[in-house]
């Protein structure tokens, strides 16, 4: 057996497989970290990105002269308008999100669970008082979006990200679609966690070592596909 | 119908300590800067602060911090996404050692829970949160299959916003992003005070694109629109 | 004693009387009927009108070319828009309604109690199924106006229309603040009915006579103010 | 993300009988006349029409009940005001013969039930109709010393609205009065079918003025704008 040190994909390629995911003519919302980078791989294609803050069609990041202080995403990034934006206010941001308009929402997250259940918003680590963490729109996204997908390390340092169930507080239960990390792809079933790609070169074996919950293995498994 | 008030300091002087004040903006987009600062003049305590965020951007909210004058916040998004930079700070400081208490809620029950309070509607019942410690203590129920938590509704005593345009009598337009939370807070509160960039008479603003009926806003007072850098601190 | 063969105020002075509860400077909605009147002895003052179907600042009648089909009032009766007016749709006007933002609300009823109920959507005489009926924005209007004020007919033919109890079905429970007919004006308190004025030359004993509930007659008692 | 549909039949030729479908418009102003024509032409039955109002103004809605595809209607003020025009309309004689089912809800509650199941709200509890015949079979609760009522979430299988501008990607902006209920259909149903007196390009609505998100609406028609004169029949 071999000691596990290999790089995996960068957050730049876990973006990009995930943007695979993404079916031309739907709406998206990318949260904060590697779904924000999702967002460069997907320029020209007819896809709409929905923004927390209020908006629909954000374009790239503004640079320069294009910098408006009254056009930012949930970052507090300067961003751009496309060809079509329009503008509402986060009551009717939410009611986009919640009440099932979004067809897809990718998110981070400290943990996922085999049954889908994943925690994103509250380190315990950070000693605020019980209960108390940055939500944002998290759990709006995880209830209300049609597939969610998460994107993240497979491991935090040598902890297992994903488990058979989160410690850290969650943000939904048994919501998670699909899991994309730096070592694979993991279909959420409701008979358990599927791997469906793994970086290339590592067994599915190996994958399972770093992976606190069971994986089965697809019988299409393959390496990650770019 | 006039309610032009001639500044941001008489605008909220009838604020008392122990209110409940709502204060819009999302980061640095949309703040209510001069109403804020005013309130921090003002001096007034105990305040209940309703907003989205506290540690990132808007560096006079902190200015209500730094005199002790917020008892509570209830918000979504309060500290720093950077735990070094959140150990530093003031706000996250007090909140750790038990000076300030703070209640989160997902974005969508937050605003929701506002807009219950201007709508006239007590409670209601969302799926955002089921399950989670935002559940905790509250009562849910099953519909269509589906865990709801019961939320009520929440009514700021003055909401402070933010405008980009606003007439004589209150209606309000709002510039891109920067309608984000002002919207909301303006039709939830018992008393709205808007700052606005542009100030103009009845009429000269497209009645079919006002975003804040002037009937949910009580006082108006022109400020000079300030050159920010968007940034998350 | 007499046969009251008294005509009463016309409906235009009932609408006079109401109008001088208006204070300037407040937003009102009026409903159908007498209430629609009173936007006439209105004209020019610092009042704002509110109408249900999403507008504030509804201005007199259209007439000629005037007329813009996509601009009426919740009679469906073409109007004008004042300067400063803006237009929403009907869940905001329905919030700003509700949500207690309107300061006075003047309505027309079939009857109202001495609790200050009131009924106005359902004459049960028509014959519909139990509980259909045209309810509008009556009782939205009923719960959420800060003061209610109703207009209407002292009697219906023989019959008082301010009564113990309502006998038709309800609109709203314990809202009405005032009752202005074409006889007398009566202030609902919490302790039952007040009479504050009556029609020139009736006694309050005749007004008593064609009311089903008791009234009180005010200290300060007097012909009604128009 | 092209909507555009060629023609109204085509917009609305999946609506199977027995669907949910709601009509935008009050009275004559905002009615989707266009598509209810195509909906009257289409012949599926057993609908449930989600309508401010039945017996005034537009006469095209009375083609679906002539032609018997009405099962049941949802709505608000059902009935011409005066009974004796009412007693000669056909809409009114079904109903009183049972043949037409009809509820109907306080208008606020009304478009609050459609805006909860196009909000993700599953129920809520408003003061509107407590202690009425609206309330009976209702569960009710005391909030803040005040009666409530509780109601749930409405969602249409489809909607048909009329707005005055769409772009291509279906973001909406109505007229005047004309928005009504068009505005909370459209937020949701199921399906979103709007037809625009004028259609333009992404970008040729002002982004701040939009008052319907494309994103609600998956289909966008063409048509004429009519020439109406304002009745209540």
């Amino acid at each position: 057996m071999r000691t596990l040190t290999i790089e995996g994909l960068s957050r730049e390629m876990v973006a990009l497989r995930a943007s695979k995911e993404i079916h031309d003519g739907t709406y998206v919302n990318l949260g904060i970290g590697i779904p924000t980078i999702v967002s460069n791989w997907i320029e020209g294609r007819d896809v709409i990105l929905q923004a927390e803050i209020g908006m629909l069609k954000t374009g790239p990041l503004a640079t320069g002269d294009q910098i408006d202080q009254d056009l930012i995403n949930a970052s507090c990034e300067p961003v751009t308008e496309l060809s079509g934006a329009c503008y509402f206010d986060i009551v009717e941001s939410m009611s986009i999100i919640r009440g099932g308009h979004v067809d897809l929402a990718i998110l981070g997250a400290f943990q996922v669970s085999e049954k889908g259940d994943f925690a994103s918003w509250l380190n315990p680590d950070r000693g605020y008082p019980h209960g108390v963490g940055n939500i944002g729109g998290s759990m709006d996204l995880a209830v209300g979006a049609k597939r969610v997908i998460i994107t993240m390390e497979h491991t935090a340092g040598n902890r297992p990200k994903i488990v058979k169930e989160c410690t850290y507080p969650l943000t939904a239960r048994g919501v998670v679609d699909l899991i994309i990390t730096d070592l694979a792809v993991i279909q959420v079933t409701p008979h358990g966690l599927v791997l469906k790609e793994g970086y290339p070169g590592l067994t599915t074996d190996e994958i399972q070592a770093v992976t606190g919950a069971r994986l089965t293995v697809a019988q299409d498994f393959k390496e990650i596909d770019l | 119908m006039n309610k032009v008030y001639p500044s941001p300091d008489e605008a909220v002087s009838d604020i008392p300590s122990g209110a409940v004040v709502a204060l819009g903006g999302f980061f640095t987009c949309g703040t209510p800067t001069y109403l804020t600062k005013a309130l921090a003049r003002l001096g007034v305590q105990d305040l209940t602060i309703i907003i989205q965020s506290f540690g990132v951007g808007a560096t006079e909210v902190n200015e209500l911090v730094e005199n002790r004058q917020v008892k509570k916040v209830i918000g979504n998004y309060p500290f720093y996404r950077s735990a070094e930079r959140g150990a530093q700070h003031l706000f996250e400081q007090l909140v750790r050692f038990g000076k300030i208490a703070v209640e989160v809620y997902p974005m969508g029950t937050f605003v929701e829970k506002m807009r219950a309070g201007g709508t006239g509607i007590a409670a209601f019942y969302t799926p955002t949160g089921a399950g989670t410690l935002v559940a905790e203590g509250k009562e849910t129920r099953i519909f269509n299959g589906r865990e709801h938590v019961l939320e009520t509704a929440l009514k700021p005593d003055f909401a402070l916003v933010h405008a980009w345009k606003g007439d004589t009598e209150g209606n309000l337009m709002y510039r891109k992003t920067a309608r984000n939370y002002n919207a909301v807070m303006a039709m939830s509160a018992k008393v709205t005070v808007a700052e606005v960039e542009q100030l103009v008479n009845p009429g000269e603003i497209n009645p079919d694109c006002v975003h804040t009926p002037g009937i949910y806003v009580q006082r108006v007072v022109k400020v000079d629109r300030l050159n920010i850098t968007p940034s998350a601190g």
